[in-house]
C-alpha cells in the first residue's frame, strides 16, 4: 500500500486484500444488506469500505417457500434459498446505482456447478464498479450429489481456480464453518489462487415449533448467524490466519466496533458486518466510527497495526 | 422515502383488555411521515436476547408527534414490550412498508378483525381527514368478544364512523364472522375493502371480494428480520409464482394477487 | 420397555437407553453439574433420570491454568482442561454417595489411547450405581498426534469397541460437533456396538478480550456452550435420528421443558441440561416437571410419543 | 450447608459514588445463613444475555431480613444490576462459598482495598456481635479517593470502629497505599489479617504478613460461572501446584496457600 500522507485528525483505516484497496476494513455481509440501495436512508454507503451484495446466481432464483427465518438465542436461523435477481438483472439494474455511489462492490456469487460460477464471474468481469468477487462455495454441488464444494477441498480449488480464470478483479473465497478443519479449505483455495478468504458463513442450525411439532422453518434446516455464532468464527478467524498468508476477511456475529477489532487482533484484514444490519440498519457505519475512534484513542499508526496483533502467552 | 431509526420516548402504556395494550411514543419524525398501512420495527430490549425487532403496523399518529401502535401479548417480545415502563427510550425504525392505497372515501369498507384492527384507526381518521364527514367509510370489526373488541372502537367512533361489530360469542354485535357482516352489506362493484386481521379472514375475504368483483387491499403479517428488504425473509407466496416480500413490496397487497392456499 | 400399570395422575415419563432404563429422559450433562452432590440443596437428585458425572480419566488431572471461563452472547466457552479427580478417587469418594442415593449415574470418561479408555472402563465395570458409561471422545488422540477421535471415525469406533469389550453396562458415545459429517461419525460408533450416543460437546471457540489484546482463556480456545448453540445441536441430532437405529441423547442449550421435549422431537429418546444448571441450579428438576406437565396436559401415552414425532411437509 | 435459590425483592438502591451502588434485598432465607466471606450469585436478567449470573460478597446482613451488595459499575452486567428498579424481583443463589475463619476480635486487623471493603462491614460486624466493644479489630480501608471512601465509613463507625483510612490521592486518611498502614501498625504476631481488595494490595498484604509471620486470610476474586463448585472454572492456582476453586473451597483462603505471582 502507498504511503499516502494522513492528516492529523483524520486516522489510517486503509486495508487490502490482494488488489483491492478498501478506505477502511468495514463491509456488509452478504445476504443481509440487500443490493445496497435497501440501507440509503440509514447508512452513507461511501464511507463503507466496501458492499458485498446479496448472493448472485446465473439466472434469477425465487428462494424457498416460507417460513424462512426464526428468532433463536442471540441469534437467527434463515433458509432464503438464495433468492436473487440473477446476473444478468443484477448488473442492469443494482449496479447502476451502486457504481454511481462509487462505493466498492464486491459481488457474492453462487452457482451448482464450477461451469456455473465461471459464467457468472464472466459476466461480471468487466461491469464497473465490481471490485472483487466472493464466492461462496456453501451451496450444495448438484452434479457432485449434493456435497457442499465448502466441504471439499479439491471441489472448492477447482471452483476457485475457474473463477480466477473468468475475471481480473480479486477473488476472495467464502469459507463455510460446517466442516471439521476449516484450514484445509483455506490452503487449499489459497493455492488455487484466491486473493482472500472471507469467513464464517452460517453454522447450519435446525428450530421445532413445539405447538405445531414442525420445524420452525420450512425448509427444515437454516443458516445460523448472528453473535450467537461469533466464538466460532472468532477461532476459525485464528486458525485460518495461521495457515495461510492470504488476507482473511472475519464474518460472524459482528455487531460493534469492538467485534470487529476483535478478528482483526485474530487476524483478519477486514471484516463484514450482518445480521447486525437487521437490528441497528447504521451498524456496518457505526462500526466505521468506532473503529475510527479507537484508532485515534490508541493513537495507531493505521488499522492495520491490529491484524494479527493478538498477544499470547 | 423518509425512513428513522429514532430512539424515541415512551409516553403511555395502557392495557385495553386482557393481553391487549397499546402503547403511546413520542416520535415526531416517524409519526409525520407515516401513512396508513405502514408500520414499524421495535427494539424491545438494548440487549441480544431477544435479537431481533418486532414489527407493528401504526395504529394511530398525532399533530403532537405521538404514534401509537395496538398488539397482543402472544410471546416472549411482546410480554417484555407491555412491561417497558413510560418515560424509558425504545429504538424504533420507520415508518416501513407500503401502506394502503386510499380510493373513495365513501366506496371503502374497512375490516379489522382482532389485532388487525390496529392500522385500520389510521387508514380511518385519514379517510376522514381527506373528506366532508357525509363521505365517511363502513368500518367492520370483529374479535372474540366484547371485552377484547369494545375499548377499541372509540377511536373510530371519535372520528365520527359507526362500526359494526362481530365477535365470535356474539357478545357485541353480529353473532358470528366479520365475513357475514361484509356479506350483508352487498357492497357494490367500485367499492374497495381493506382489510387486515387473521390469515382465514383475509383469505375469506378475498373469496368474497373475488366473487363480488369488488377490489380488495390487505395488509399481511409474516415473520420478519429487517422490515426494510434486505433478508428476505418476509416471502409472501405470489398468485403468479414466486414470492413478494411483506416489508417492501406490502404489507398492503392486492389480495388478488396473493396465493390464499398456502 | 416392560408394560407398567401407570396411575391416573402419574405420567409415564420412562425412557430406555439400550438396557438402561430410565424413569424419566432427564439427565445433566457432564462437567455441568459436578459430581451431583454439589446440587443436593436444589435439586431433589433421585427424581432426574441420571446424573452425568463430571470427565472421568485414568489418573487425576489438575486441569488448565485460569482464566478456564468466559461469557459470549447467549453462552459461554470453557477451558477446564478435564480437571477431575480420576478414576480410582472418583470410585472411592464420589460414587458412594450417589449409589446411596439410587439415582442413576452415568459415568463421562475420557482418555488419551484407545487403552486407556478400556482401563478406566475396567475400573468402572463393577462399581455399583455405576448404570452406563459415556465416552467423550473430543479430547485429542496424543497417541495419533492430537488429532481428536471425535473426528475419526476408524478412531471413534476403535475406542467404543474397546470400552464395550471392557464393562458390562450400555457404552453411550458423546459426539462432537466440530466435525463434517456428524452421522458418519453416529453410524461408526453404532458399527462399533455403542448402545447410544449423546450429542452434541462443545463447538470449539474463541473470545479476544479487546483490552488487554489477549485471548480470554488461558488455553486460547475453548468449548462453546448454552443456549448460543441449541440450533446446532438440534440439527446434529435430527440429521442421526435419521442415520442410526440405537438410542439418541440430545444436548445442547437446553434451558427448559420446551427445549428438551424440541429435541425429543427431533429423535432424541433422552436429553442432558447442562450449562442451563449453573444459572439455574434446579434446571434439571425443572425439565423434568415441565416434561411431566406436558405429558399430562397433552394426554400423551407416554414422554416416548414424543421421540422422533416431528412433523414434516 | 444451607444454600438458597430465591426470587427476592430489591428493596432500596443507593448510589453511594460514581458507579459505586449498594442494593439493600428482602432475603431473610439467604440472610440468616451467611457468614462473612460468603457471596451471592444474582441473575442479572430473566432472559439469556447476559446469560450468567454475577458473585457479590455479602455486604451486611441485618436481623429484619434484609440482605446487601455493594458493587462497582465495571461492565455490562453490573450496569444493568444497577439500574433494577427498586420493587422488582431478582433470583439470588446463596450464601455461597467459605467465608472467613474468625478468631480473636483484638488481635484482628481488617484491611479492605476499593470494592474489597464490600465482605469487610460482614466481618466487622460479626467480630463486634461476638464481643465486648473494648476488644474491637483494627479496621483499615482504602480507595482512590475520598468521594470513593467516605460514603463506605458510616457502617464501620456505626458499629463503634474506628477506621484507618488509605486513598491513592490523599484526600482521605494515608495518602498511599493500605499496606503503608498495615507495615506502620507493626502487629504482633498472634494477629490475623482479614484482607480483601485488588490483587496487588492482596500479594504486597500476604508479603508483608509472611516477613511477620502473622497469620493472613484473603478474599480472592475469580471469573465464576455456576458459584457452587461445579463447574471447575474458578481455579486458583497453589502454591503447593494444582488449583484450589475459589467458589467452594473460597473464596477466602489462607494468603499463603495461593501462588501469588500468577
Ligand atoms: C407488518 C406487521 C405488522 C404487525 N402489526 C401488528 C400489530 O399491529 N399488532 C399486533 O399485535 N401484532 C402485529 N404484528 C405481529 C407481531 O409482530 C407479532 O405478534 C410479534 O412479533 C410477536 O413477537 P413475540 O416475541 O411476542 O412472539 P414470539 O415469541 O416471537 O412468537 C410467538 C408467536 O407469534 C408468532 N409470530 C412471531 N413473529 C411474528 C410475526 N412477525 N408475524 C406474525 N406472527 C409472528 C410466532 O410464530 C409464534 O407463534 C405485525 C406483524 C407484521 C409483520
Ligand atoms: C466471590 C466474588 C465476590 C465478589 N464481590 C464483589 C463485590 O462485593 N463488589 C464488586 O463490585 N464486585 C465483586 N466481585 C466482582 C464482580 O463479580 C464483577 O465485577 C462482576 O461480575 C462484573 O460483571 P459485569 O457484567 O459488570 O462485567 P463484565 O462485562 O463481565 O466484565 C467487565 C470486567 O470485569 C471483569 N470481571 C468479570 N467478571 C469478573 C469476576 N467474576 N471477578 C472479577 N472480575 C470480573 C472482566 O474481566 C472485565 O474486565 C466479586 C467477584 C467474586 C468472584
Ligand atoms: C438472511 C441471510 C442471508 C444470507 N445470504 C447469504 C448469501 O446470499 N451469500 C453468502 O455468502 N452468505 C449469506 N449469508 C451469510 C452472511 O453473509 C454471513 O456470512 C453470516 O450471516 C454470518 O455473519 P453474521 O453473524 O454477522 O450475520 C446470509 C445470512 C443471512 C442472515
Ligand atoms: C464447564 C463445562 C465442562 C464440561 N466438561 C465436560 C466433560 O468433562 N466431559 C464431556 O463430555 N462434556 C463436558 N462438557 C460439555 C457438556 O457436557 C455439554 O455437552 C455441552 O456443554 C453442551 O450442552 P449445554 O449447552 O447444555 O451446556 C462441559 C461443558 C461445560 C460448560
Ligand atoms: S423482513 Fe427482511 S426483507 Fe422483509
Ligand atoms: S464457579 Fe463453578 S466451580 Fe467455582
Amino acid at each position: 500500500m502507498e504511503p499516502v500522507i494522513v492528516k492529523k485528525d483524520e486516522v489510517d483505516l486503509r486495508v487490502a486484500i490482494g488488489t483491492l484497496e478498501l478506505k477502511n476494513p468495514v463491509m456488509t455481509a452478504s445476504g443481509t444488506f440487500g443490493y445496497g440501495r435497501e440501507f440509503e436512508s440509514f447508512v452513507d454507503l461511501p464511507r463503507l469500505g466496501a458492499v458485498v451484495v446479496k448472493g448472485i446466481s446465473l439466472t434469477p432464483r425465487s428462494g424457498n417457500p416460507p417460513p424462512r427465518i426464526v428468532e433463536t438465542a442471540c441469534g437467527m436461523l434463515n433458509a432464503i434459498g438464495l433468492e436473487n435477481v440473477g446476473v444478468d438483472r443484477f448488473i442492469s439494474e443494482k449496479m447502476p446505482y451502486l457504481s454511481a455511489l462509487g462505493v466498492p462492490v464486491v459481488v457474492n456469487i453462487l452457482g451448482e456447478s464450477v461451469e456455473e460460477y465461471s459464467r457468472i464471474a464472466e459476466r461480471l468481469a468487466d461491469v464497473a464498479g465490481v471490485a472483487a468477487i466472493e464466492v461462496n462455495i456453501s451451496c450444495p454441488n448438484v452434479k457432485k450429489g449434493g456435497v457442499a464444494f465448502g466441504a471439499d477441498p479439491k471441489m472448492a480449488a477447482a471452483v476457485t481456480a475457474a473463477v480466477k480464470q473468468s475475471c481480473q478483479v480479486p477473488v476472495i473465497v467464502k469459507l463455510s464453518p460446517n466442516v471439521t478443519d476449516v484450514t484445509l479449505m483455506a490452503r487449499a483455495v489459497q493455492s488455487a489462487g484466491a486473493d482472500g478468504v472471507s469467513l464464517i458463513n452460517t453454522l447450519i442450525g435446525m428450530a421445532i415449533d413445539l405447538r405445531s411439532r414442525r420445524p420452525s422453518l420450512a425448509n427444515v434446516i437454516g443458516g445460523l448467524s448472528g453473535p450467537a455464532i461469533k466464538p466460532v468464527a472468532l477461532r476459525m478467524v485464528y486458525q485460518v490466519a495461521q495457515a495461510v498468508t492470504i488476507p482473511i476477511i472475519g464474518i460472524g456475529g459482528i455487531t460493534s466496533a469492538e467485534d470487529a477489532m476483535e478478528f482483526m487482533l485474530a487476524g483478519a484484514s477486514a471484516v463484514q458486518v450482518g445480521t447486525a444490519n437487521f437490528v441497528n440498519p447504521r451498524a456496518s457505519e457505526d462500526v466505521v466510527d468506532g473503529i475510527a475512534n479507537y484508532v485515534r484513542e490508541q493513537n495507531l499508526d493505521s488499522v492495520r497495526d491490529l491484524i494479527g496483533a493478538l498477544l499470547l502467552g | 422515502m423518509s425512513q428513522f431509526q429514532k430512539k424515541v420516548e415512551l409516553v403511555r402504556t395502557e392495557v385495553l383488555a386482557r393481553d391487549v395494550v397499546r402503547l403511546t411514543f413520542d416520535a415526531p419524525d416517524i409519526a409525520a411521515a407515516a401513512l396508513p398501512g405502514q408500520f414499524v420495527m421495535i427494539q424491545i430490549v438494548p440487549g441480544q436476547d431477544p435479537l431481533l425487532r418486532r414489527p407493528f403496523s401504526i395504529h394511530q399518529t398525532s399533530s403532537d408527534g405521538s404514534l401509537q401502535i395496538l398488539f397482543k401479548v402472544v410471546g416472549r417480545g411482546t410480554k417484555l414490550l407491555a412491561e417497558v415502563k413510560a418515560g424509558e427510550q425504545l429504538s424504533l425504525l420507520g415508518p416501513l412498508g407500503k401502506g394502503f392505497v386510499l380510493g373513495d372515501p365513501d366506496k371503502a369498507c374497512l375490516v379489522g378483525g382482532g389485532m388487525g384492527i390496529a392500522p385500520m384507526l389510521f387508514l380511518a381518521s385519514r379517510f376522514c381527514r381527506q373528506t366532508q364527514p357525509v363521505q365517511a367509510p363502513t368500518v367492520i370489526l370483529g374479535a372474540r368478544n366484547r371485552q377484547e373488541l369494545e375499548p377499541l372502537l372509540a377511536g373510530f367512533q371519535n372520528l365520527g364512523l359507526e362500526v359494526l361489530a362481530a365477535t365470535d360469542d356474539g357478545s357485541l354485535g353480529h353473532h358470528g364472522l366479520v365475513t357475514d357482516v361484509l356479506k350483508g352489506l352487498s357492497l357494490a362493484p367500485g367499492f374497495t375493502v381493506y382489510s387486515c386481521g387473521p390469515r382465514p379472514m383475509m383469505a375469506a375475504i378475498n373469496h368474497l371480494c373475488l366473487q363480488e368483483k369488488i377490489s380488495c387491499q390487505v395488509s399481511v403479517e409474516t415473520v420478519m428480520a429487517c422490515g426494510m428488504g434486505a433478508c428476505l425473509g418476509c416471502a409472501v407466496p405470489l398468485k403468479a409464482g414466486g414470492y413478494a416480500h411483506a416489508c417492501s413490496d406490502g404489507p398492503v397487497f392486492e389480495s388478488g394477487d396473493l396465493l390464499w392456499s398456502l
